[in-house]
């Protein structure tokens, strides 16, 4: 096992991380920018190394600072926590090239599956579903009548230069695609001066699935479960939670497996997630997969029991996975609440600043992970993330009694964050129902 | 004290400022804001907790390590307009010699100029020559030889009056 | 207690200011704050961040219950010397007739000595006369018939000039 | 079940049965003294009444404004917490006869319990082991060997007037005895007037083993396992954790069933806890019964899922016990620790006073249940508990590497607190080998 690792992250997946590091007597190394001079992370970690100036460029994204940080400080491993670096591959192969263990993925599957294009022949070649598309672009009308044939109806028509929806279009049938068609190839070369467009199927109300996986050096991979990440507002989660409230058990199963085959077949390691949409029909497609920790993690441990940061350091460090698929079991309900600093009334606009009082819930069941206190002032270089409330109870319906009394609970004076309008989420009949879809809250909760 | 025709006069008043903390003091007044044309006279005692915290947790908290610790550049800027300080640009290990056998590059008391090549600072693997970018005199050499040296930490105190 | 042709000499006058003080104290005032034209005199007393820290949480939190409400009984005390409230000494139902189809024991203008029964107040199916223990004539009545009130509720406002 | 509770209580187990409540749906009466008006429990009530001034006397122990309270807020059931009149039989029979619920055990089975003799008969009635002794007192030197024959050597010669060990004596032999019965004797008399003295089996470096039992009104009684508590200072507890750590699994098993006899032989109804002292060689004795819920049960609550409150709430209210003794499982390894205003170093005595600042720690099996925060004065009239640091993990181990990485990352500034003495204690290697006995903190680590 390591004697020491650098935390190549800050907030409160470094306090996540120096907190597992700490409980299995391993010494941490926290590395900072100076506007986190004053950070938990920094306070509790053994050392810390300011590494730049606040902004993340000049510090918390320059390799070389941090790779140099962790020679200075004796360090054998580095964690990447999420965001900033972690899913970097360039970075991967220099700490590796630089004799420390990275704690995640080989740069080979990071790149292999940070590609969509590689990432989809990958799942293909795992016989795990992706949507149904054109191969390459659209040549001519009878090229895309036949695709959509093949595809079925009803097809989207996407821009191949496009992004953001820009000139996407719906058709139901053949005759509404060879219209659609036209005006799709006219926008696209309007908007982008591409015509270029390929045929998708077109998914209707999909909900957000994904499977947490945890893999060793050694070829054992398990699954642990799904999350439900439905609730999301221009595709930024609000509200996590484990197991899906929608999925049948039949599903729940052929869906885990299916990111079981595909983890192995891309011969990953460490800890990832593989998300899928699923349709009204519960048909799973694959999107993508996260090769890191990601910031919803701690709902899954709720309901397995596993602590995955200990778990991602102990398969680093060489050890076989401590479990077998079968001994894992979902336990009761868990869901989690990100608390952001973001003001609902202002169209969730980040407001940093000084937390002037902090009343943090507590009680039997309840978790929250964050590195904030009263005096604590949010700085406006990072994400708005202040913390993560996260339930644990027997069932759902308690799940969500609990997160509401927590949400009243939690009071955060100085600054404006998303706790409001969560309760107003889960106070909604068709989250109550489970029947949330990524785009549910842009639809009936935010439409002006 | 505070005569009415004087008060422009006397906003700095030590007197008057001491006579009004003795009041706060004396009646346990948390805040005094006077105000009057351009004057203003604010006090404020104690309950200052809150904003306060951070830097008292500090004090509290494990010690941090010594590269943490040094970290601060406070200290040493308060010397004076003429004394400047030369921070490391980066993470890395602080050579004070080109090699072992040789002698420093700087001593107390040598002059340089900005283009003076002061240390080194060793990241990953490679050694960096760090030029002075300011002229003077070494005052004080901040750092030890070999020693790891975090992202503007001070590493010489140069008096800039030559 | 500032005359309008004196009061611009002597905004930073530490003995108006202590006159103030002295009037906090006497009310338990938190806070003064006086403005006019260029001027203000701002004074606060006591721990501010903590006092007024609860109240942003208590306008924060779900609406407390009237009976919650009512218990501050900061307000009517800043009315004057001459002002005393008579309070709860219990906590119950407050009825301002000894029965239904009788009159009140008081309204606002009578004049009661400190042996007058100003209302009852049943507890645990006990009915208690409650005395006004001050003498003077009764400005306001702060609670309506059969109203729950709680420990030190304010009840009755009475001037004492009678 | 309630429509709204009345809790007759403050601080955090005020706030921990509010809790239980708002996720049932049952609306809160909090009542309160002049010195809590800005105390959490009553912020997060839906009630709030003042009943009287700081002093408890005048507030928390007057049972008429209490009884009123419930009254004029339309309250159902009363909820007494611990402390305070939770173990008062009258307040108990004078909230029932006002027609209110007590969520506790009827007057009866509370007196029966109350009285040391007559916990004792029943305890004997239901053939559950107690300290042996001499009945009644000793008549002379003869009557004494004859019962310490009985009792078994080393006795222990106590006062019948005395009190806090004073002219005790212990014998190991009869000629010891005859010796020892004769200074006792004359020192009872010098002390207390009265050279009244009986024999008791003396026990060296006892254990306190805690039984958690919960009773419906229906007759069914559940034990909920048995915490340890042997870490003390004064009798006053530091560490609670269950399962304990010395106890063999057969006598764990015999220590259950014997606290469920003696809780069905008196009737007992709600939550309570049967306390047992256990000798070096595993032998238990049954010492009294907690007729009320305690400080310390989220310890059980970790390892066994299930909520207390609530099932205090769901039995008074009449509803059969929601689980039998097979569902009930000990899972894993949880811990707790008291954290108090007090200053070890001057002789753990209370400091109350502001909160300047706070940070609570996290993480995954992390709990802390408190009504504290930054900005927050501990009054100086009530018990200086401030919080309570709750851990659970899969073993004994971790839980104290858990629990003494979130006693360094609590954080309270302004007032003085027990925890770097529990960091003390959590690292002593009688305590890491589950050895302590009630009497070690004083012996071993408080010793001048």
């Amino acid at each position: 096992m390591y004697n020491r690792i650098l935390i190549a992250n800050r907030g409160e997946i470094a306090l996540r991380v120096i907190r597992a590091c700490k409980e299995m007597g391993i010494s941490t190394v926290a590395v900072y920018s100076q506007a986190d001079r004053d950070s938990a992370h920094v306070r509790y970690a053994d050392q810390a190394i300011c590494i730049g100036p606040a902004k993340s460029i000049d510090s918390y994204l320059r390799i070389d600072r941090i790779i140099s940080a962790a020679e200075i400080s004796g360090a054998e491993a580095i964690h990447p926590g999420y965001g900033f670096l972690a899913e970097n591959s360039h970075f991967n192969e220099v700490v590796r090239s630089s004799e420390f263990d990275f704690i995640g993925p080989t740069p080979e599957a990071m790149e292999k599956l940070g590609d969509k294009n590689s990432a989809r022949s990958v799942a293909m070649a795992a016989k795990v579903p992706v949507v149904p598309g054109s191969d390459g672009l659209i040549t001519d009308e009878e090229h895309a009548v036949r695709s959509a044939k093949e595809i079925g109806y009803p097809v989207l028509i996407k821009a191949t230069a496009g992004g953001g929806g820009k000139g996407m279009r719906v058709a139901t049938n053949e005759q509404t695609l060879r219209v659609a068609l036209q005006q799709a190839q006219t926008e696209a070369q309007a908007a982008f001066g591409n015509a270029g467009v390929y045929l998708e199927r077109f998914i209707d109300r999909p909900r957000h699935v994904e499977v947490q996986m945890i893999a060793d050096l050694h070829g054992n991979a398990c699954h642990l479960y799904e999350r439900d990440c439905s609730v999301q507002r221009r595709h930024q989660k609000l509200i996590e939670e484990s197991p899906s409230p929608f999925l049948p058990q039949k599903t729940r199963e052929e869906i885990c497996e299916a990111a079981k085959r595909l983890i192995i077949e891309v011969g990953y390691q460490n800890a990832g997630t593989v998300e899928f949409i699923v349709d009204q029909q519960n048909n799973f497609y694959f999107i993508e997969v996260n090769a890191r920790i990601q910031v919803e993690h701690p709902v899954t441990e709720m309901v397995t029991g596993i602590d995955l940061i200990k778990t991602q350091i102990r398969v680093a460090a060489g050890e076989t996975l401590p479990f077998k698929q079968s001994d894992i079991k979902l336990r009761g309900s868990a869901m989690e609440c990100r608390i952001n600093a973001e003001d609902p009334a202002k169209n969730f606009q980040p407001c940093p600043g000084l937390i002037k009082s902090l009343f943090i819930p507590g009680g039997f069941g309840v978790r929250f992970d964050s590195h904030a206190q009263a005096g604590y002032s949010v700085p406006p270089y990072y994400d708005s993330m202040i913390g993560k409330l996260i339930v644990h109870k027997e069932t759902r319906e308690e799940s969500i009694a609990c997160m509401l009394r927590c949400l009243e609970e939690l009071q955060v004076q100085g600054i404006a964050t998303t706790a409001a309008f969560q309760m107003k989420v889960l106070r909604e009949p068709t989250f109550v129902a489970g029947q949330a879809d990524t785009k549910w809250v842009e639809r009936e909760l935010l439409k002006a | 004290m505070s005569k009415g025709n004087t008060h422009k006069e006397d906003v700095f008043s030590v007197e008057r400022i001491r006579s009004l903390i003795d009041l706060m003091k004396e009646y346990d007044l948390s805040e005094v804001d006077l105000k009057q044309d351009e004057q203003q006279i604010r006090l404020v005692r104690g309950a200052k907790q809150v904003v306060s915290a951070a830097p008292a947790i500090m004090a509290a908290a494990p010690a941090p390590a010594p590269v943490a610790a040094a970290a601060a550049p406070a200290g040493p800027v308060a010397d004076g307009p003429h004394i400047k300080i030369i921070k490391s640009p980066m993470v890395g290990t602080f050579y004070a010699r080109p090699n072992p056998k040789s002698d420093d590059f700087v001593k107390v008391g040598s002059a340089i100029s900005a283009d003076t090549v002061v240390c080194i600072i060793e990241a990953m693997k490679v050694f960096n020559d760090i030029p002075a970018e300011v002229s003077g005199k070494i005052v004080e050499i901040l750092v030890k030889n070999e020693e790891a040296v975090d992202f503007e930490r001070p590493l010489f105190k140069v008096d800039t009056r030559g």
